[in-house]
């Protein structure tokens, strides 16, 4: 099974000019799907000051290029796999705002009907095949899929998004190894933003990249990009879903980025050093967006107006969970089972 | 009918559940071109293909975490788990994912798999290879647990467990594997959650549970024959869904029972049984419902030991005796 | 004396066991620099320094496992897995480590190592992130467990566990850490085993652990201003070792008993406290011995949910007053 | 934390003459300790046939040379962690033979008194902690040992073997970043004799190398070396612990080799190709050592005065065993915990 090849870090392609390989349409969705999570995410933000978002939250701010680079690539038949951290993952694959904020309000609207609550979101028409939040768990799973997809002959992807502190635990290294072997069709995306809570990344991992650092384990091509980058991310989705369709196996993509608030609601982040934030908010990757669509001759006006919609659509969806009831209590005890019920003994 | 041993069973089961279902697949360590450790899947990699029966790394994370997501895709994984005592390093998707997955999505996964394992002591490999860990798996709300005691129920029950939609712990017992009994022809599927009285009897109820039955069969026989007591053996088959008709029905008749585990003293299924009938049988009772298990204590390697900790016909009907006569 | 909360009273413990004792190391996940994701070890990191006290990579198995190796050879560490759901990943070390190593070299082996963990419900965190897991310790031969319900039990308990030869699993409780208690100043050391009568009673005896014993608490004086049932309160404290004398001797006067327990329902140490006295006791009880549980279900994440699934005062009040009428 | 160094395959030095850096005490017990194993590994299986050894047992006939190698390099005061396949590593640092073969014999006079079994011996005395039999799990538990030695001011080093089946298990990869980050004083021994347990490593690893093609994942550097070559051990374990004891950190170390027998005493080992076992015959290490003891002008009668030597500890050991009486009954219930019992309630 072991193999070599000649491996040079992936760089995204210099832009090419408006009619490069990303074209109009694509990157107008890139640019909404970055909003959309963009205000939702700030919007949870608010209601969690308003008390109206119980238990935690982890907002994926500052990294939305990837969420939606990748989203875009995929077709509706791919997966994605996310974690607690994975609002931005499901809203990039078209989950209605509303059913996320309910979830995370907790209310009978949510995705789950709040049995599930923030870490766990979950939307199998749109693919998102739930979020996990046990750390490194859902890499095997993603494997899973794609060993389904791989038997089946069907051509999806499984998408298994996770932070570079993942990187350091068993089911990492045990996910990896068993997707390169059986050439399975999944791509793992590790989102660096240098912390696993609170604790640099650097202090507790034995290489820079620690994800990328570790792609030669598997046999797998070492790719670093820049994630607050969505047109990299998107070029870099592509190769990998190619590969993957074409049945050569997994990718291990490397994301750099930062979050820019705290690990989750609890986190006020003063562990950060002085001036670190800014610096990454200058490459706030919606701005770096929105500048990229005016260079591409985008009209201010046009993109005003997907900032608009979208900011109406979190409104009207803020409007509905709020007026959202709790859940009803019946759907305490359903589905435990596959009868429906929860019944353990008769 | 033919006379199949436990371990043949296995194979047939799976056999059986493959030839019906293509979208049965099987997986674990060194079961396909070797046939497993235990011969327990030989020939299965001969007959359906190196598609579906297959050899995986030493990652029983992967496993478990890959028959998870094939079977959340439509897929009906059988993965094997190579001694009960490995859960351990896998336990996650056990406790956190298998059984947890459908109530967080409030129903939109499934998890339809079946993991199997060898469970239980008796083969002298001390106390990382030896456990009976039944009561790790039924602790788990959203697991089903089943442990059968005999080559027919290894066929009915593998049956059951492959067909059902919910994950399923399989647990086969080392020192059964060698034991033989009678198995219909044909297909046989059985249903999880029915406990089967295996001796009828008056005097007490003896429930008890893979290894543990033909010892408790035994020890009725013994106790009826030397002290005239009458004993009614059930063979508890599924811990999860728990057949509590069965076992309190049985109790309402007999007014005494022992439970006859070998996982280690506390927290096993004799506890959890135990208390559901000192709650809902209580006015049954005539006396203290006993728990005979292995004592709580890690399991040593040497022959002459291990024979000592795990409940034996002797000390079955020692303690019958002795508590029907107190 | 002073007011101290739950939480302040884990940091209080380590470090007075740090401060007695240089072999007392301390690391988990952002344990050291962060203080802890429940603010439980603020300041061990500046008071101890980067030597004892360490943030550890996201790798519970190399956390137990290097705290086991510590202990071997010579330290005494404590080593904080971050929620107790995540003893699943590392259960490994828990359940065939750490227990087993003594016995099976004969002696030879020493593992005197804590590790202290986030335990319970009541934080709206969902099913992975808010299980009461005390049983998984408690079914484990040669592990030691404990459940502090106040702060001044933190510090005695903790303190006894770090001075204890042998594994200790010391479990937390989330929804207690802003709590506060009365806490006598200078050192604080208890004894593991010992159980605590925190109201005494005559009609009925309450086992109740961890958060579950101030609910006991409120239960029992509501029974008793509005139903006149005089109940006992025992908190239990320490499951193994467990200290039945002190429990059969409270059913003994009382002759009624109700277990209050977080955990899911099958295999609780309810389960097992109840199958000792049913077969110990039974001659002592004037009915049937009853578990209070949250149902065998995995835990919802919404807050009006999660309400409704762990015992609560009112739940404990209809049982223990219909059943005592019964 | 995360470093770079040039990498280059660490070769053995040639064979220097009889003056050379390993000389020729150290050439003669790198000699005895691989007959020692070999003689009471074959007994064993003698024992076994003859159905004196109970339970099951894993011999390393085959793979003397890298137990011997490090034991020999190592330091009283250093540790092992070995495992179920730990006989050879337990009588390399001189455990009497007939407490190993008590043991396996499951007698009185064993290491443990038959309460561990032939897949656990541990004889602290001689700085063997155990040997462990769930895969992986002693990796991190060496991590343990080597952070006390930093902590303590000590300068010893724990030794940690394993195969190759071992590196696709979650808690390698989670002790080789642990060791890495912490500089601990630990060596990773992995023993690649090709098969997990009948499945041949390569079917189910990602890289042709399953220890070495990973140690740049944690930083370290790359090192295979030929394992049946008693001498390249002993150089590689010199440096490596030098290395540990001057505080640079783990090494992680792949020994190329092979067993003789099966798995197991189970194991007949009908899945190895034709003309495999042959090949490596050739190749067995007490072949290639004892032509080496006479290139390095030892007498003939030296090295048969070693050998007759051991034969007759082998014999005597085996002696003993016989005559010895099984467990004594009491202990199956002492030393559950510390204060010798196993009381788990008053
Ligand atoms: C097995 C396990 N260990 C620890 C945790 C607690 N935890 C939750 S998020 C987190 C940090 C994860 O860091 P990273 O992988 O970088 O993802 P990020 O949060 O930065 O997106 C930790 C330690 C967990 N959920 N599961
Ligand atoms: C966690 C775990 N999984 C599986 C096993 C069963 N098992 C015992 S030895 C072995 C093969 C190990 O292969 P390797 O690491 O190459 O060591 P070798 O036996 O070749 O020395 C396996 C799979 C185990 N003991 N523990
Ligand atoms: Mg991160
Ligand atoms: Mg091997």
């Amino acid at each position: 099974m072991a193999k070599k090849k000649n491996r040079a870090p992936t760089t995204a392609l210099a832009n090419a000019g408006p009619n490069d390989d990303i074209g109009e349409e694509t990157r107008r969705r890139l640019y909404e799907v970055q909003v959309i999570i963009r205000e939702a995410e700030q919007r949870a933000f608010d209601l969690f000051l308003q008390n109206l978002v119980k238990g935690t939250s982890h907002l994926s701010l500052g990294q939305e290029a990837i969420a939606a680079g990748f989203a875009v690539a995929m077709r509706p038949s791919d997966l994605s796999f996310c974690t607690y951290r994975g609002h931005a993952h499901t809203l990039a694959r078209g989950v209605p705002i509303e059913k996320v904020l309910g979830e995370l309000m907790q209310r009978d609207n949510g995705l789950m009907r709040g049995k599930g609550g923030s870490m766990h979101l979950t939307s199998v028409e749109h693919g998102v095949m739930g979020s996990y939040a046990i750390i490194g768990a859902h890499l095997p799973i993603a494997c899973g899929a794609a060993l389904r997809a791989q038997y089946k002959g069907a051509d999806d992807v499984s998408v298994c998004f996770f932070g570079d502190g993942t990187t350091n635990i068993g089911a990492f290294h045990e996910a990896l190894n068993f997707a390169a072997v059986w050439k399975l069709p999944v791509v793992f995306v590790c989102e660096n933003n240098l912390y696993m809570e609170y604790t640099p990344i650097g202090e507790v991992t034995a290489v820079a990249h620690p994800a990328a650092d570790r792609a030669s384990a598997y046999g797998l091509e070492r790719i670093v990009i820049d994630g607050n980058d969505a047109d990299a991310v998107y070029r870099v989705a592509q190769t990998a879903f190619a590969r993957a369709r074409a049945g050569e196996g997994p990718s291990l993509i490397e994301c750099l980025t930062y979050r820019h608030s705290g690990h989750s609601r609890a986190d006020p982040a003063k562990y950060r050093p002085e001036g670190e934030l800014e610096r990454w908010k200058e490459r706030d990757p919606i701005k770096i967006y929105r500048e990229r669509l005016i260079q591409f001759g985008f009209e201010e006006t046009a993109i005003a107006a997907i900032e608009a919609n979208v900011r109406r659509m979190v409104e009207d969806a803020t409007a509905t969970c709020k007026a959202a009831a709790p859940p009803a209590v019946e759907i305490l005890f359903s589905d435990v089972y596959a009868d429906g019920g929860w019944a353990w003994r008769n | 009918m033919a006379e199949l041993t436990y371990r043949d069973a296995v194979t047939r089961a799976i056999a059986q559940e493959m030839s019906r279902d293509p979208d049965v697949i099987f997986f674990g360590e060194d079961v396909a071109k070797p046939g497993g450790v235990f011969k327990t899947t030989v020939g299965l990699y001969e007959q359906f293909g190196p598609r579906r029966v297959r050899d995986t790394p030493i990652s029983e994370q992967a496993i478990l975490g890959a028959a998870m997501g094939a079977a959340m895709t439509g897929l009906k994984p059988i993965a094997e788990i190579m001694f009960s005592d490995f859960f351990a390093v896998c336990f996650d998707y056990i406790a956190n994912e298998f059984p947890k997955s459908r109530y967080m999505s409030n129903g939109q996964l499934k998890c339809p798999l079946v993991v199997r394992t060898a469970n239980g002591a008796g083969s002298r490999f001390g106390a990382q290879h030896s456990q009976s860990v039944e009561n790790w798996a039924m602790m788990i709300p959203g697991l089903k647990v089943v442990a059968p005691s005999t080559p027919r129920d290894v066929i009915g029950l593998m049956a059951a467990a492959v067909r059902d939609p919910d994950p399923v712990i399989f647990f086969e017992h080392k020192s059964l594997y060698a034991t033989k009994g009678e198995v219909p022809d044909g297909e046989i599927v059985d249903t999880l959650g029915s406990a089967k009285i295996v001796r009828p009897g008056k005097d007490a109820t003896i429930l008890a549970l893979a290894l543990m039955v033909p010892r408790a069969l035994d020890a009725a026989t013994r106790l009826k024959r030397e002290h005239d007591i009458d004993c009614e053996v059930i063979d508890v088959r599924s811990l999860v869904p728990l057949d509590t008709r069965a076992i309190l029905g049985s109790v309402a008749r007999t007014h005494r029972v022992f439970t006859v585990e070998e996982n280690p003293r506390l927290c096993g299924w004799g506890a959890e049984i135990v208390s559901i009938i000192a709650d809902e049988a209580f006015y049954d009772l005539d006396g203290p419902p006993v728990r005979i298990t292995t004592p709580h204590i890690p399991l040593p390697a040497a022959d002459t030991l291990e024979d000592l900790v795990l409940p034996t016909p002797d000390r079955i009907v020692e303690t019958v005796r002795r508590s029907l006569s107190a």
